[in-house]
């Protein structure tokens, strides 16, 4: 399917001056999507009869090389029934905080996607119900692997690398949500819980 | 069963490793008046353990038998493979690709071949288009047969796992016959093959399609009217169509729920829709309906590759555009032409256009995803897998809700997954 | 720190070795090199090599090992098939330290022996700067047979050792700071080698 | 008449050597070494929270005593089946007996099935 897909004439027309550009690159097509409307585009692209993009394929994000691009967080969406795609790009400069609105009430598939971005990119989602880190653990201190930033081997030395990795406090395995039932079933020892209170968790001592 | 709530609302001084205000657990409010908390019990389904395909966790909040919750947690098998991605060249990349999904290395293989391809707009030659299907075809047996057979261990019959194993054992002959590796074949270059089948190859395969659906009746057999595996799967783990397609799941995890969704038959790709072949649609979505898919879609795949060895007719497998493909290695030596591209292209890569393409192939997982950003450098600046196990597991917690402990690791076994995937 | 042995039994490592002792040794190691239960920390892609070993064309029950233990308390031989992210390394840690003795470990594949191809923010460089590791098993991932070798290896060291030798079961836990070697010597072990070096940012 | 124990007292006697012998071996052969961490409880790798000696919901108790009580009655029809085929003549009164303890406890059965002693949740 060459040529731009008909979703962008119609959001265009809906939508104005939130769509920044369209772009088509190897038979897809591309919308730039502004921050602040992109959770009401997305809403519009999945609810109206025309579009029905009920299937979010994938959430991810691109991070250039060169350090003027913006960070851009790219949304997949697929109708199934009318077997079309469409690719929403938002681009984040670096200026402002990085987050961008959750799409977890439109599809529940994001949940995990957009926590992966988070872990990897450092894009805070609002409205996401448990936004913690997925890939690395929860008190990982290095900062955001897939940034271009980042380097390949990691910020620390290996040695300090596995110090991190083996001293970590038994709790730092847990996500809030377990110690918090453990607590309420009167499981939690009190020195985990001190520690707790002190907000020490990602602590390596 | 009123779902209960968590109250985490004392925040305290401390901050986490992130800076964000760490919050002290209150304690457990809801659920029914007079239940007593300390009945409820944390278990660690942990990464070391039999039953949970690889290193995955899932902490299971028990009461007595059935689950409250299940939180599962992943990335015990994090390996940075798209940060990897970023320092190789495209052919440097499809080695990477065979340790993702390792059940299915050649399917990965191909799919990663397509996506560059479609980003630098090459045409195949049609052996090898053939031959890529052939590859998928046989990744799709070995991915669900070893399925079939872990999953049976779970649900405790054994000897499905022999059977499973003997037959993966004839498709890792084949697999090292052509690429000389059982498991990391890294089959494909951009625009062709690594190397032809050799002599003979196409007939063990015939030979192998004709004997393999005996087992599968076996299995059949011995699983579909078997009262245990049935009292265990049906109805347990069901997950309607519209959730289905909002939780993004894909592959046999989608069409047990009823939705016809098939990658290889909505959008086309190495020519499937020339081959005649039928995609099983469940209509529970239950575990039950996943083994039957997952079944079923083994005998389509073995159609498949007796049409493809039908049409299997000599030719070149690689593109002869010298920009892409290395001369061989008798015109390299002997040819200046030849050896100025051989030479660029082993010092340099594969330059494709600046853009960025999207392409999705139909994994026996799921749809697997490849995400191409370029900027015309030899090495991609983004290399993104759309991981159809990662979001299929996603859809795990909703399933195991009330279900007993013994259904969480049925369920966990019917949705099919693969650390190596799901972490990359 | 090195733990002591309890008070309780008679220290075999202190008696001179003699015609009893090696009678003794024989025998036990004899027992135990020929039903090493394995305890498979299988991860990835060698797992699935692991699983084709164990299976009926490469058969491990040949060497007594068809028995696979989950659980650390009834495991021999530690067997990390498939590679070791950082998230991973404490329970690796864990589940070795609660192996009771006598105890053994075989590092499957290049990924477990050196983080093979994965030289990265998130792989451990070989699980000895975790674990100590008796055979590591060269492969991505080693074939059947290459990990049988390697099995063949560590049976034929267990037939070597002795009870008089002082050091030999001796449970190495990780030090106050939380390392099992010290750090300079885990940065020489990590070192990267080969044609990573050459991978810095490109273009 | 005590001769005929000799061969049972030596069989025991057996047993209980050999067991010693095989313990008393491992015992001293062995070369344990507990440390603090090898001591706390295996939960796949992980450290555990709280201890796995927890109130456990009465419904595992319920199953298991179900068990002993159907477990007994059955230990009852051995030796009664042996006798049964010793005593030819009284063999309606032997069975007649049998009969009615059968029906007493199918009928606690019978209860406990309604009453749903057998569902779990």
């Amino acid at each position: 399917m060459t040529g731009v897909s008909p979703s962008v004439g119609a959001l265009t027309a809906e939508f104005g001056s939130a769509i920044l550009r369209t772009v088509v690159s190897c038979g897809d097509s591309i919308v730039y999507v502004m921050r602040e409307r992109a959770h009401d585009v997305l809403a519009w692209l999945k609810n109206t009869p025309g579009q029905e993009f009920d299937y979010l394929t994938d959430i991810t994000a691109v991070d250039y090389r060169d350090p003027e691009r913006p960070l851009e967080v790219v949304y997949q969406l697929r109708s199934l029934g009318r077997k079309a795609d469409l690719r929403v790009k938002i681009a984040l400069d670096g200026s402002a905080p990085l987050d961008v609105d959750s799409v977890y009430d439109l599809w529940k598939g994001a949940d995990w996607l957009e926590r992966e971005v988070y872990d990897m990119f450092g894009v805070t989602f609002v409205g996401h119900p448990d936004l913690r880190r997925i890939l690395m653990w929860e008190t990982y201190g290095e900062g955001y692997p897939l940034r271009k930033d980042f380097p390949l081997r990691g910020h620390f030395s290996r040695a300090e690398q596995v110090r991190q990795a083996l001293a970590a406090n038994p709790e730092a395995q847990y996500s809030l949500e377990e110690l918090s039932l453990a607590q309420a079933m009167h499981d939690l020892p009190a020195d985990m819980t001190e520690r707790l209170r002190r907000g020490e968790r990602g602590l390596v001592p | 069963m009123t779902r209960r709530t968590v109250e985490m609302a004392l925040s305290t001084p401390g901050l986490d490793a992130q800076g964000r205000p760490v919050s002290l657990p209150l304690g457990v409010t809801g659920g029914e008046p007079g239940q007593t908390p300390d009945e409820y019990m944390l278990l660690n389904i942990g990464p070391q353990h039999p039953a949970t395909h690889g290193v995955l966790r899932l902490v299971v909040e028990l009461d007595g038998e059935v689950v409250r919750r299940v939180i599962p947690h992943i990335g015990y098998l994090h390996s940075g493979f798209e940060k990897l991605g970023e320092y190789r060249q495209y052919n440097q990349i499809i080695p990477l690709t065979d340790r993702t999904d390792y059940l299915a290395p050649m399917a990965n293989n191909v799919a990663l071949a397509l996506a560059v391809e479609k980003l630098m707009g090459i045409e195949i030659t049609e052996r090898c288009k053939v031959l890529r299907v052939i590859a998928c075809e046989m990744s799709r047996i070995i991915s669900h047969i070893v399925w079939l057979g872990t999953t049976g261990i779970d649900l405790g019959a054994f000897t499905p796992f022999l059977w499973s194993f003997q037959e993966r054992e004839r498709i890792y002959n084949l697999q090292e016959a052509w690429t000389g590796a059982r498991l990391t074949t890294s089959l494909t270059r951009v625009g062709g093959m690594m190397a032809d089948i050799p002599e003979g190859w196409d007939l063990a395969l015939r030979e192998f399609t004709q004997t393999f659906p005996s087992v599968l009746d076996e299995v059949d057999t011995m699983f579909s009217r078997n009262a245990i595996w049935c009292g265990r799967t049906q109805g347990i783990g069901a997950m309607s169509a519209e959730d289905a397609i909002n939780y993004s799941l894909s592959g046999p995890m989608l069409r047990a729920s009823g939705v016809d969704y098939d990658v290889r038959k909505d959008r086309p790709y190495l020519d499937y829709e020339t081959y005649d072949f039928e995609v099983p649609v469940g209509e529970h979505g239950d575990i039950y309906d996943r083994y039957m898919v997952r079944l079923e879609e083994m005998y389509q795949s073995n159609r498949i590759l007796q049409q493809a060895l039908d049409r299997l007719e000599p030719g070149p497998i690689n593109v002869d555009d010298p920009r892409v493909i290395l001369p061989p290695k008798s015109r390299a030596m002997s040819d200046m032409e030849a050896m100025i591209f051989h030479f660029k292209q082993v010092m340099e890569g594969i330059k494709p256009p600046a853009g960025e393409v999207y392409f999705g192939a139909e994994n026996p997982k799921g749809e697997l995803g490849y995400y191409f950003v370029s900027d015309g450098t030899a090495k991609p600046v983004r290399w993104r897998i759309r991981p159809p196990a990662f979001i299929n597991l996603a859809a795990l917690p909703a399933l195991c809700e009330g279900a007993l402990l013994a259904d969480v690791i049925a369920i966990n076994a019917s949705v099919d997954i693969v650390m190596g995937e799901i972490d990359r | 720190m090195v733990v002591t042995p309890p008070a309780g039994g008679v220290e075999l490592s202190a008696v001179s070795p003699n015609w009893v002792t090696t009678r003794l040794d024989f025998l036990s190691n004899w027992a135990r090199s020929n039903s090493l239960w394995p305890m498979p920390f299988g991860t990835a892609c060698c797992a699935i090599e692991f699983m084709a070993t164990a299976a009926s064309r490469f058969d491990l029950a040949r060497f007594g090992m068809e028995r696979m233990s989950y659980s650390p308390r009834q495991a021999d031989v530690l067997i990390c098939a498939g590679r070791l992210p950082f998230k991973l390394a404490p329970v690796i840690r864990r589940i070795w330290d609660q192996m009771p003795q006598p105890k053994w470990s075989i590092s499957m594949g290049a990924c477990a022996s050196t983080g093979g191809i994965f030289d990265n923010y998130a792989m451990v460089q070989g699980i000895d700067t975790i674990i100590p590791v008796d055979v590591y098993v060269p492969g991505c991932p080693p074939r059947p047979e290459g990990l049988v070798y390697g099995i063949m290896l560590l049976q034929k060291k267990i037939k070597g050792e002795s009870f008089t030798d002082p050091d030999l079961r001796q449970e190495h836990l990780l030090d106050d700071v939380g390392m099992f070697l010290p750090p300079e010597r885990v940065d020489e072990l990590s070192e990267p080698f080969g044609n990573s070096i050459h991978q810095t940012r490109s273009g | 008449m005590l001769q005929a124990y000799i061969p049972l007292l030596l069989v025991v006697a057996f047993v209980v050597v050999n067991a010693v012998i095989m313990l008393g071996l491992s015992h001293w052969l062995s070369s344990s070494r507990p440390t603090g961490v090898k001591l706390q409880p295996y939960e796949s790798g992980m450290p555990v929270l709280g201890d796995a000696r927890e109130r456990f919901s009465v419904k595992f108790y319920l199953v298991a005593m179900l068990f002993i009580i159907f477990d007994i009655e059955v230990v009852f029809l051995f030796p009664w089946a042996v006798a049964f085929n010793q005593l030819p003549a009284q063999s309606g009164l032997l069975l007649v007996a049998m009969l009615i303890f059968l029906a007493v406890l199918t009928a606690g059965f019978i209860y406990a099935w309604k009453r749903g002693a057998l569902e779990w949740s």
